[in-house]
């Protein structure tokens, strides 16, 4: 399945996008897609830390991901 | 009608308000910690709306190239404490509340007795060191925290360590973002920021503190929100009702060995072996630079056994704020570097003499 | 480094700005109507983001009423000309913009001569009538028109009449509205109105006006934002990509008959005939009223008759604009009725000696 | 169909809430539906205009309602 992922803050730098699109198999985990997004974007791992949410709720790593799920990833932001 | 009533009259005048939400409001104590694109708004909004004491937290002072978004200075107080600016523009805006200046730097040290004297903390500040102290501080001390955050076109607003009952608290900080290597998160000053964004996102603090206060509307608890100010489309995501960190004690925090301007130029007349690393992006130094070796804070990592001998070192950027990072990450890494951090960047660095 | 870019360079490194933009924004000639709980935040950010030419327009002045919201404005100005005061503040925070104080009303007569020097208008006004008449002169005269308006917890922010291309332009008020009856609307004295909503909605007037400005963004042309400060959720509703609407002339304002509340006791010493009438809901009537009959606002169509003989009438509410509304649907339906508003409303009588 | 109608602004203290359930036909259109609230909220024709938007969208008089459709009713604001 195709999976669209949404881009906030740092991370639409980082996917030079603010949304891609990863192939995923039906029965894929958050973290099989943080996985996925982490060896193509080196960037995002050395971050430490970014919230994804699945269908704007807060998703843990062994959450499964859906058809027509739409997934964010948001970074940490400091500016004040 | 007497003046008080007078005042506050079209907001006393909203459903759910009334003469028992203005007493509350008057009875509040807030404490905004940090003064700038984000405390400047939401400072305005709370003395107008009659918070009873309001402190402002802030030991940095006022530089020309916070003017085009930190609305509460002039280019007349350049070089003076924004706490003390701050309050005394709120004190003629609104003579009626009590304002407390605090101009020390809030560390691990002093955060506790800081927000001992309030309710409510407001996080209008500009680093991750700072937001992570003031998290663990209000969970520390069962009080709830309105945070703000804004990058480029884009903010964060959220209301943390809310008490739900029964010794539970909604999430915070720690529950998004568990740790964050700074040096990795571009700020303001590298990626810029559009001013009406740290207005927006401002205001929504100080309405949060408001509804917090007056017990009305559907807090941001549990929750953030992420505004978006190029298409105004925002949205909320759900984090979850209660939080599962578990923040024991405070982090230390870090002095970081910083030297001005001017000192810096005087020490060069008279030490060849200082040496200077810039840690901006390349076209940055592209652009203008002030000579020394070049490390982008975002490789440091790689380039660390170059500060572990040799000569004094002085890290600079265009604020000073990479350059903070820069020095306390070799700090962490090695605690007996030679490292200082240039206060204010290349900015002061031209126009100092 | 010069101070102008020192200034603004935080919004220089903005991705999409650059220095043409900050040029863009310096060449801007951008005027604000109605300097209240909109115009205040909106005028501060346009300030500080260094728009090269800033008219405020506003002939009221500044009352303690409008303190809670108007967060330019301190106790000591209360009498003072807001659009005067407003020139004067912006004139510390930015020297180095040219700032325009309007103090005259904007009528039917004077408007497309006061918006003629300006690129694009800001309605930051607080009444049906302006509302209309600035939509349509900048229909008339081809300007954009950056929408904003607030009531209790909810606003409304929209950008009218942006140029499509071949001779059509984007949608305006009217399109929306196309007509109202202002007495049938509560406005903020009635309802009330939390003061951050008014933050909020005017930043995002000034950043609307930023983005059209500098080219950058996805402005709210066609379209329409609705944000709830209770639930913070916000909602973009789609009108469509060009104007159905055929404005070809404007409408001429109504000159109102008014009366102070010091001329009005004044008079009510010698001359026994003339009759009170209190426009409020009855629940204000319950709380406090100064006399007269009671006519609310929403019910004068039934008591129109009234008002065609008889001694001279004067109408009153809170502040004095539901006694404007109410006057200039009497004077629309009976031209020769004798009846004036009460400026102020009984805020001002209460006040007055 | 039941069709949920949200209210704004005034529309909120016309309605009493800031949300209202009619019950409609299939072919019921945007006119029919206002027709039945002004008939059930007389208050809300002296406004002599709202708008009104289905799913977020402008809607004309003309306009067919189909179930599920969100529709809002938006009246105009005139503070500042």
């Amino acid at each position: 399945m195709k999976i669209n992922v949404l881009a906030f803050g740092v991370a639409k730098e980082i996917f030079g996008s603010s949304e891609v699109s990863l192939e995923m198999t039906n029965d894929a985990t958050i973290s099989n897609l943080q996985y996925l997004l982490e060896q193509q974007y080196p960037r995002l791992k050395q971050l430490s830390s970014y919230m994804i949410a699945v269908n704007n709720e807060y998703a843990l790593p062994g959450d499964t991901i859906h058809e027509r799920d739409e997934v964010a990833i948001i970074p940490p932001v400091s500016g004040g | 009608m007497n003046e008080d009533l007078q005042r506050y009259n079209c907001q006393i005048a909203l459903p759910g308000f009334g003469n028992e939400a203005q007493q509350l409001i008057g009875q509040a104590r807030v404490l905004i910690v940090g003064a700038g694109g984000l405390g400047c708004p939401a400072a305005q909004y709370l003395a107008s709306t009659g918070i009873g004491t309001l402190g402002i937290a802030d030991y940095d002072s006022v530089s020309i190239s916070n003017l085009h978004r930190q609305i509460l200075y002039t280019p007349a107080d350049e070089g003076k404490n924004k706490a003390e600016v701050a309050c005394a523009k709120l004190a003629q805006q609104n003579p009626g509340i009590k304002l407390v200046p605090h101009a020390q730097k809030v560390t691990s040290d002093n955060v506790m007795d800081v927000i001992a004297g309030y309710d409510i903390v407001l996080d209008g500040t500009d680093n991750f060191e700072t937001r992570y102290l003031l998290n663990d501080a209000c969970v520390l001390s069962g009080k709830p925290l309105v945070y703000g955050a804004i990058y480029q076109f884009e903010g964060q607003v959220a209301v943390w360590n809310v008490d739900k009952g029964k010794g539970t608290n909604s999430p915070n900080y720690r529950d998004l973002f568990p740790d964050v290597d700074a040096t990795q998160i571009p700020n303001c000053t590298e990626g810029g920021v559009i001013p009406t964004l740290a207005g927006i996102i401002g205001c929504m603090q100080a309405n949060e503190a408001i509804k917090y206060i007056t017990k009305t509307g559907d807090l941001l608890a549990g929750k953030v929100l992420i505004f978006d100010a190029q298409s105004m489309q925002s949205r909320i995501f759900k984090i979850g009702p209660v939080t599962k960190t578990h923040i024991r004690r405070l982090k230390t925090t870090i002095a970081i060995p910083t030297i001005n301007a001017t000192d810096l130029k005087e020490r060069m007349l008279h030490d060849d072996t200082l040496e200077l690393i810039d840690v901006r992006t390349l076209q940055e130094r592209d652009a203008f630079d002030i000579g020394g070796t070049h490390i982008p804070l975002d490789e440091l990592e790689e380039y660390l056994a170059y500060f572990a001998s040799g000569n004094t070192k002085v890290l600079y950027c265009s604020s000073g704020k990479r350059s903070d990072e820069a020095v306390k990450l070799i700090m962490k890494r090695i605690p007996e570097a030679d490292v200082f951090s240039l206060e204010g960047g290349i900015v002061d660095w031209s126009l100092s003499h």
